[in-house]
């Protein structure tokens, strides 16, 4: 039912602290957008300034067309589900989820039906009388949701909605939230999350945030396969890609690379023009589409120095480790078990459709 | 030998005292030590009822002193004390009678010495105020009452009441009351109501909180109205006498009250007292309320009965007397001793008493004396009914009996 | 000897002393009763570990037992016995709260003392929570906090001092120095002996507690509003709720358990409400409360068994708020 | 909150203006108190503290020099001279009965019977005119309506601290306070806090019962104690003195300080506590080294409690520490006493309750912080 | 440098709650033992008694075999890490570390000596002189193992040592610890965790606790591949292994199974007896052992509800989704992405080898 227009949103704190410039960002009906980014890179406060909770310190914000910078959160048609939930802990259920309606002066009527839809879309019937503290995790997370619904609101917005719950609660609560979107195909959700497979798996367009700023804006598959930067190269995926120094030798619609001092000359899909011969480029290939190969044409050449056996996967991290903050191992995935690893020096390589080439961090298929 | 002694006075008086025990400490070589407090009453009881009480204490009420020889914390005076008392006080009898009570075993005996008379029949006032309104001081209680009429039809207020004592609030009500008794009734019927043998409830006694209320209670009579008369601080009540223009020409009060007048003031030039007048009727003649402290032996020693001792000695009578404040029944001093003019004075009115009495509530129980009384008083000028006043009063004498 | 340098030989001898106890005992059992050496090192300290609770509790117990809990027995025992003269004691039953009952003034102390239990609790409560939510939201709350905690430094003797002079009256016509009288006056309203006024004299007498207990129940609450989730807050905004609604709807209810809890403390406090009283009307004109009519009965009537009864009064009423606090502290406890 | 778009700026003044009225309410009294603390007697009986800044009118009394220096003049007599003496001043009207206190502008002659007159200019010069008799004995008393500035006077706390025979005492009352306060809110912490410590964290039987005993005791009153410890305190052998009321104060004072002190270190974290005993220290050690100093906070709001308490206290003093010896005071009873001699007298009363609360005050302001903290931890669970 | 025993050890609260019983592991010397289970399983109980902050209630604990039940923990030679690291805040990290060798009254040399070993190994020394609280989460966690290394101790214990630390952080710390294990291959090592990642890499053996006991000992690729029962079949690998019921229509050295009603005979290399003809089984396939076929002999067929493409793997929900806790949803894991899968009809199989069959919840293999 609802449009968003950021146009050149800022926001700055005490005037000084800048967390976010220059965001442009549209938003369609029907949308799953979902936040990602480090760790204080401004998604909740973008989320927030979308609420109304925090003022917009420059830019505009349309909802459907009309600028609502100084429209107060209630009357933005917009519902908020928090981390925390953010229960009334005071009221039951249906307490809570009545709030916002009778606030409103709804009829009791009205309220009534309301809640009553949107307990049976989430199975909450049986919890209706119950305070928020005789409720688990989930079914927490399940009212917060409702509280939402009840007000039919033209955008939901999501902050990090899942990550107080356990591993399983959360991949149950996830697919939950995927099919109350097929239910609600009007309405428009943003959603913010640090969890890759959240963002992955719900989103119909991801933006990432990083430096202030947006990094990429794309469906999910898309950051994955042709991410527009190094950063988001490495965001997306885990472990990181795997980014190797190297010099294009070969230009063309395929693209020859020779990788470190010695190895052969591999080949991306990505094309490149005349004058990139001889470019220094980062090649990235992610941790999973590395192969071993016996070929002279090799990626990278390393001693395995730890092995670590998940059962599905067999993940060999190589000499040098450097296990700081921002790794730079070099890591491969292969699937199964791969035993006596431990200490061989091999050689690896990748499909050239897998391929990335990055220079000057931003990758050579956007220019 | 150390020997403690604990008293009622502080500030001037304390120096007095001090005056006093340092020369008997010379003359017997003793470590004398005062400590004074406000709450001595309480003190006492407490030091006493703990087992660490000084060796001598010196009571402001009988009633407490009779208390506590009760329950045995008193030591009896020395032999022939009694006699003393007796011989070289003047009206040495009542004195003794005052001092002597029941000890724990109920046989009576003296326990107390008597050192320090205060005279409480006094009304002061600014004679230039008197001057300047053509005012006589009074001869009868009929004149004064007169008196009082005339200054308020004057535009004035005549009297400065105050019955505001921190927690001992209501007092010098009782001051009122007693003299207003002496002054209606016989001496005999202000001694049956000291030993309860009318109740508070009698027409005599009403009779005398009615005359003391026909003063207190009458919004005209008293500055700032009869409201004001029990949250004003007996203290700071006098100082209605000598503000500008006067809020008031007359305020009762005893011997004491000059440490609270205004500093610099001068009794006998600034400000002066004279004689509560009786009633030129009824033939009850010059009756004089007073009070007085007496000592006793709260901790027995040798030295506290030398203290005692050096007590009946004119010197120690004298010592004080040549400071001020200080009154003494004590026959064998030299009354040129007196520092002041005002307190020969005051021997005289003392002197030239037809009846004396001992101050009623210092000898009455302690929850009557120094608790239902005062708050019964408080209770009366708030405008409680006389009867429902009396009433309580005696209620809690019952109960303490 | 100076006085300073004996304070200070005294101070360092009983500091030194309590500190030496619990220092001296330790060693005492770790290297003497049970070292820890030697073959038996783990059972010894096993051992040591189970007396070493009582070493620490020992003072404590001990100072508890005799300064609290005994007296407790003590005044019960005389409650229900009657000095006879000469010393010694007799058993009297209830006669001394019979006696107590039919004492007009005691009845007036309980009724006021319930006066002072709704009142200053609910005030000071309701004042602090007003206080904690406004001054939490602006830049100089710290400083309004600061000035409004104060009187909590002041004691109750000082505090009678300063209001009786915001309360000072002087007779119509002259110039008032109270500053009550003098806001009357120039309202053109009569001055008024304001602590003789019976009935109202007691709402001018718990001004003064309330004045000092906003500041505690204010911090107190201020914490337990800081604490409820910023969340919560959002979510009620969001829904569209005005201040008012946010303060009333969603923040009180949160912290009701906080303001019980800080109820319950300043009820306590005004149980044991004495100095007020006694410094400002010594239960004059119908001020009386039961705290100070049990010092009455002490000190001033000698009167030990009434007294002492209604102490066991005072125990009494505050036996409800005993249970639950104890009530609570187990709960606490799983 | 200030962040949410849409709000309305007019509340924040509401309530910027509601703490304003609410802060001057509650430091209305004690300010009046400090400004009365510096004012003269008659400055106080005449206008309220707030007046104080301000210059104002009053009627004082003065008096003529002695008729001694008469001079003859005519067949009367004329006293001449100025009511100000050295100091000067004006005055605004005069009058010389208590009657008419202001019945004269300045420079009229008021005629007092029989020929007697006088005459004050506003400058405070005099002319008295008349017999023998009228210009003899005290001088002529005058009532003359002046204009005072404001003026603030240091006598008050000069009279209070230092005045004649009290310099001595209240020194030595200080002194003695202080041993009585530091001692009485050391050994109370001390011993609490080893109780506190126990009663956290150390499992034994009885636990549960001793903290409900101790929460129980929170609630005694203190008057019911005072007799019967006394005599105890006398059956042992102490008596009066610093010891018994070290002791008196730490008893009266453990139950809050263990209550406030275990809540606190309950809360602190038992892993810490496991890791040291891990690392092989014994309780004691775990105390001394780790919970003692974690627990601050709390150690110091307790102590600011008791300090405030203990230094407020009267009470607890007269009962067990003042003797009849008189070599113990503290600075509470030594007000009191004054109070008592100078219970009219609101100068001395403002100046020494001053005096009183401002050790406390000074204390809250600096330690506050903790006071503030320690609470918390201790009350909000 | 140090065996363990346990014996019978059981844990009871208060006389009545039994937490643990019976359990018996003998642990030895350079082992790093993983306790993995669900939470509230006695994992850290478990742990405490060892270390000895929790009295063993039943059977014996031997270190080096000495029977230790009543050794106060400071003498049993072990060192523990705590998930909140437990650092004394009011000490430096010098401090912190000396601590235990202060209350041993160590010689200020042998101190000194101890501690700046530790600090070196762990990259510490530029912290010596902080106060835990100016020290990131990382940095913390190593401190608190530096803590117990300078103890020089038999026994390690770890309680969650990384569940504080975010994604990052977590996965180079852990591969910290495993480079610590090795330098130190005399130590013993115990570790909880709730994290399936860090169990399988760092273990050389996994105890698997459920339900007061132990579920399954060994090593991660033992429970991984061969689990002995359905319970640690779910519990290790994520998501958890599909259970589908199915009856034995073949037996020998390789089992055939019929799976629900219609599809044909899938093989298991599980062996079978003649008696076990009929027997009704669940056939456990791991998700992302599924492989889709045409083949008749499928071992599931199902509707594809909701599909989750992660870039490098896809997820298949298959229909009908039951998302309570304990899920019962079958899912598919195929590799790279998988487009248009939604809503579609798909059989799926598996590799003999990777078939798994359960009877009365413990598997055929372990009989
Ligand atoms: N009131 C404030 N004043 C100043 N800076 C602030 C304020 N609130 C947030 N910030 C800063 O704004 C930045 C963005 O914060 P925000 O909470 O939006 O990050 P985030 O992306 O949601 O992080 P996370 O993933 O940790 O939730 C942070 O660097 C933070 O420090
Ligand atoms: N003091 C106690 N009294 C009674 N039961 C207890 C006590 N401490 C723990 N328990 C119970 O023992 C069980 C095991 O607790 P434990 O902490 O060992 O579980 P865990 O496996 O470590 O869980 P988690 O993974 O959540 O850390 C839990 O069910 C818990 O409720
Ligand atoms: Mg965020
Ligand atoms: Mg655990």
């Amino acid at each position: 039912m609802a449009d968003l227009k950021l146009t050149d949103v800022a926001k700055t704190y005490g005037g000084t602290v800048d967390v976010l410039k220059n965001i442009n960002l549209d938003i369609e009906t029907g949308e799953l957008i979902v936040f990602v980014g480090p760790s204080g890179c401004g998604k909740s406060t973008l989320l927030r300034m979308i609420a109304g909770l925090e003022k917009i310190t420059g830019g505009t914000l349309e909802i459907d067309g009309q600028v609502v910078n100084d429209v107060p959160p209630s009357e933005r048609g917009i519902a908020m589900v928090f981390q925390s939930y953010a229960l009334y802990p005071h009221m039951t259920v249906r307490e809570n989820m009545e709030f916002a309606l009778k606030l409103a002066k709804k009829s009791r009527k009205e309220i009534d039906e309301a809640v009553n839809r949107a307990a049976s879309k989430l199975q909450l019937e049986p919890y209706l009388d119950r305070l928020p503290k005789a409720l688990s995790g989930g079914q927490r997370q399940r009212v917060a949701i409702g509280r939402s619904i009840v007000r039919n609101p033209k955008v939901y917005l999501f902050d990090e909605p899942l990550s107080n719950l356990d591993a399983a609660l959360r991949v149950a609560t996830r697919i939950e939230i995927a099919q109350l979107k097929e239910q609600m195909p009007e309405s428009t959700m943003i959603y913010v999350t640090h969890d890759q497979v959240e963002a992955m798996t719900l989103a119909t367009r991801i933006v990432v945030l990083a430096n202030k700023g947006i990094a990429q804006v794309g469906t999910p598959l898309e950051l994955y396969e042709t991410p527009e930067n190094e950063f988001v190269a490495q965001f997306i995926g885990s472990p990181a890609m795997n980014l190797l120094r190297g010099r294009i030798v070969e230009t063309g619609a395929r693209t020859g690379v020779t990788v470190g001092d010695g190895g052969g000359t591999i080949w991306s899909v990505v094309p490149s023009r005349p004058e990139d011969k001889d470019r220094e480029v980062n090649v990235g290939i992610r941790p999973e589409d590395m192969l071993p190969t016996d070929d002279e044409n090799f990626a990278f050449e390393g001693t395995v120095e730890i092995t670590e056996a998940l059962g599905e996967v067999t993940q060999l991290y190589f000499a040098p480790l450097k296990l700081d903050e921002d790794t730079d191992t070099v890591i491969a995935k292969l699937p199964g078990v791969q035993r006596d690893m431990r200490g061989k020096t091999v050689r690896m390589t990748a499909a050239p459709e897998k391929v990335h080439l990055f220079a000057e961090g931003r990758s050579l298929l956007y220019r | 030998e150390q020997i403690t002694v604990a008293g009622p006075w502080i500030g001037a008086d304390e120096e007095h005292v001090q005056a006093v025990l340092s020369v008997f400490a010379e003359q017997s070589g003793h470590d004398v030590r005062y400590t004074g407090s406000d709450s001595f009453e309480q003190q006492i009881v407490i030091d006493a009822e703990a087992g660490s009480a000084p060796n001598v204490a010196v009571f402001p009420q009988p009633g407490l002193a009779a208390v506590m020889a009760q329950r045995g914390f008193l030591t009896p005076l020395a032999d022939g004390t009694e006699d003393w008392v007796k011989e070289n006080y003047a009206a040495g009898q009542s004195w003794v009678d005052l001092g002597t009570y029941a000890g724990p075993d109920g046989n009576p005996a003296l326990y107390g010495f008597f050192y320090k008379v205060d005279l409480k029949s006094l009304v002061w006032y600014i004679p230039e105020n008197f001057e300047d309104a053509g005012y006589e001081v009074p001869e009868t209680l009929e004149d004064l009452k007169a008196l009082s009429a005339q200054i308020v039809e004057d535009g004035e207020t005549p009297w400065c009441i105050g019955l505001g004592s921190g927690g001992a609030t209501g007092w010098p009500a009782t001051d009122w009351v007693e003299d207003m008794m002496l002054r209606t009734q016989a001496p005999e019927v202000y001694d049956q109501w000291v030993s309860n043998e009318i109740p508070f409830t009698d027409p005599a006694v009403v009779g005398a909180i009615e005359a003391f209320g026909e003063f207190a209670l009458n919004d005209d009579w008293v500055a700032g109205g009869a409201g004001a008369v029990a949250t004003t601080d007996f203290r700071e009540s006098p100082k209605g006498l000598f503000s500008a223009p006067p809020q008031c020409y007359m305020h009762k009060q005893a011997s004491f009250i000059p440490s609270f007048f205004p500093e610099g003031s001068v009794v006998g030039e600034d400000v002066d007292f004279f004689y509560f007048p009786a009633s030129g009727e009824g033939g009850l003649g010059q009756p004089v309320l007073g009070a007085g402290t007496l000592w006793a032996i709260t901790n027995d020693s040798p030295a506290a009965h030398e203290l005692i001792t050096f007590l009946q000695s004119p010197e120690a009578h004298e010592i004080w007397m040549a400071r001020k404040g200080f009154l003494t029944p004590h026959k064998g001093v030299n009354l040129d001793a007196f520092g002041d003019p005002t307190l020969r004075k005051m021997n005289d009115i003392l002197l030239s008493a037809t009846t004396f009495r001992f101050d009623a509530s210092d000898l009455m129980p302690g929850a009557v004396g120094a608790g239902s009384f005062w708050t019964g008083m408080v209770d009366y000028v708030g405008g409680k009914d006389v009867g429902t006043v009396t009433g309580e009063i005696q209620q809690s004498w019952d109960a303490v009996k | 000897m100076h006085p300073a340098l004996q304070g200070l030989l005294t101070i360092v001898i009983g500091v030194g002393g309590c500190v030496g106890y619990f220092y001296f005992s330790n060693i005492f059992l770790d290297k003497v009763l049970y070292p820890a050496r030697g073959p038996n090192a783990g059972r010894n300290i096993n051992r040591a570990n189970l007396i070493r609770p009582w070493l620490f509790l020992a003072p404590a117990v001990l100072a508890l037992g005799l300064y609290l809990a005994y007296p407790v027995v003590e005044t019960l025992r005389l409650s229900l016995t009657n000095r006879v003269p000469g010393g010694g004691y007799e058993w009297a039953g209830a006669e001394n709260y019979v006696q107590m009952w039919n004492d007009p003034k005691f009845m007036e102390a309980l009724l006021n003392n319930m006066l002072w239990l709704f009142v200053v609790p609910a005030l000071s409560t309701a004042f602090g929570l007003l206080a904690a939510q406004l001054t939490d939201r602006i830049k100089w709350g710290a400083l309004a906090k600061s000035i409004i905690f104060m009187p909590m430094a002041i004691s109750f003797v000082g505090a009678a001092v300063i209001w009786k002079l915001v309360y000072d009256y002087r007779a119509e016509g002259q110039e008032q120095i109270g500053v009550l009288n003098a806001i009357v006056v120039s309202l053109g309203g009569e001055p008024t002996a304001w602590l003789t006024v019976p009935f109202w004299n007691n709402f001018f007498l718990m001004a003064v507690l309330i004045w000092i207990q906003t500041g505690f129940a204010m911090v107190i609450l201020s914490a337990a509003l800081r604490g409820i989730p910023e969340e919560t807050v959002e979510a009620a905004i969001v829904d569209g709720a005005n201040p008012f609604q946010i303060f009333f709807k969603i923040k009180v209810p949160q912290i009701m358990g906080t303001i019980v809890v800080v109820w319950t403390t300043i009820t306590i406090v005004v149980l044991k409400i004495f100095d007020i009283v006694f410094a400002m009307t010594n239960g004059q004109w119908e001020t009386q409360v039961l705290a100070n009519y049990m010092y009455d009965k002490l000190f001033r009537a000698n009167d030990w068994g009434v007294g002492s009864a209604s102490a066991m009064v005072i125990m009494l009423l505050v036996t409800p708020i005993l249970v639950w606090n104890v009530y609570n502290a187990r709960k606490e406890m799983r | 909150m200030d962040n949410i778009a849409g709000r309305k700026s007019g509340l924040s003044w509401a309530v910027n203006i509601s703490v304003v009225l609410l802060v001057l309410l509650w430091i209305f009294p004690t300010v009046g108190l400090f400004v009365s603390s510096f004012r003269t007697a008659d400055q106080i009986s005449a206008t309220g503290w707030w007046k104080a800044l301000f210059p104002t009118e009053q009627v004082v009394q003065l008096r003529t020099d002695d008729p001694d220096a008469r001079v003859a003049e005519g067949d009367g007599f004329v006293l001449t001279g100025n009511l100000f003496g050295e100091e000067g001043g004006t005055l605004s009207a005069f009058g010389v009965s208590s009657r008419d206190v202001g019945a004269f502008a300045p420079g009229e002659t008021a005629d007092m019977g029989d020929g007697e007159s006088m005459t004050v200019e506003a400058d405070g010069s005099y002319t008295w005119r008349g017999n023998d008799e009228q210009i003899s004995g005290r001088g002529q008393r005058i009532f003359v309506t002046t204009t005072t500035p404001p003026e603030f006077t240091t006598a008050n706390y000069e009279r209070v601290l230092f005045s004649g025979d009290r310099t001595d005492s209240m020194a030595k009352a200080f002194f003695n306070t202080l041993t009585v306060t530091i001692p009485a809110t050391i050994i109370p912490i001390l011993v609490a806090a080893f109780a506190a410590y126990a009663l956290a964290w150390m499992d034994f039987p009885g636990r549960a019962l001793l903290i409900a005993a101790i929460v129980a005791l929170l609630v005694v009153p203190l008057q019911l104690a005072l007799i019967p410890l006394l005599k105890f305190h006398n059956d042992i052998g102490i008596g009066k003195g610093y010891i018994g009321t070290w002791l008196a104060h730490t008893g009266f004072g453990l139950p809050l300080a263990i209550y406030l002190l275990r809540n606190y270190m309950v809360g602190l974290p038992r892993d810490i506590i496991e890791n040291a005993k891990v690392d092989g220290a014994t309780d004691f050690q775990i105390f001394t080294r780790i919970v003692l100093p974690l627990s601050f906070p709390a150690l110091a709001s307790f102590a600011i409690f008791q300090f405030l308490w203990t230094w407020n206290d009267l009470l607890v003093a007269l009962v067990f520490l003042i003797d009849s010896s008189g070599d113990t005071t503290v600075m509470t009873r030594q007000i009191v006493e004054l109070l008592g001699t100078r219970g009219g007298n609101w100068e001395i009363l403002a100046t020494a309750a001053f005096v009183s609360i401002s050790v406390p005050l000074l204390v809250f302001f600096a330690m506050q912080r903790y006071l503030v903290r320690g609470l918390l931890a201790g009350s909000v669970k």
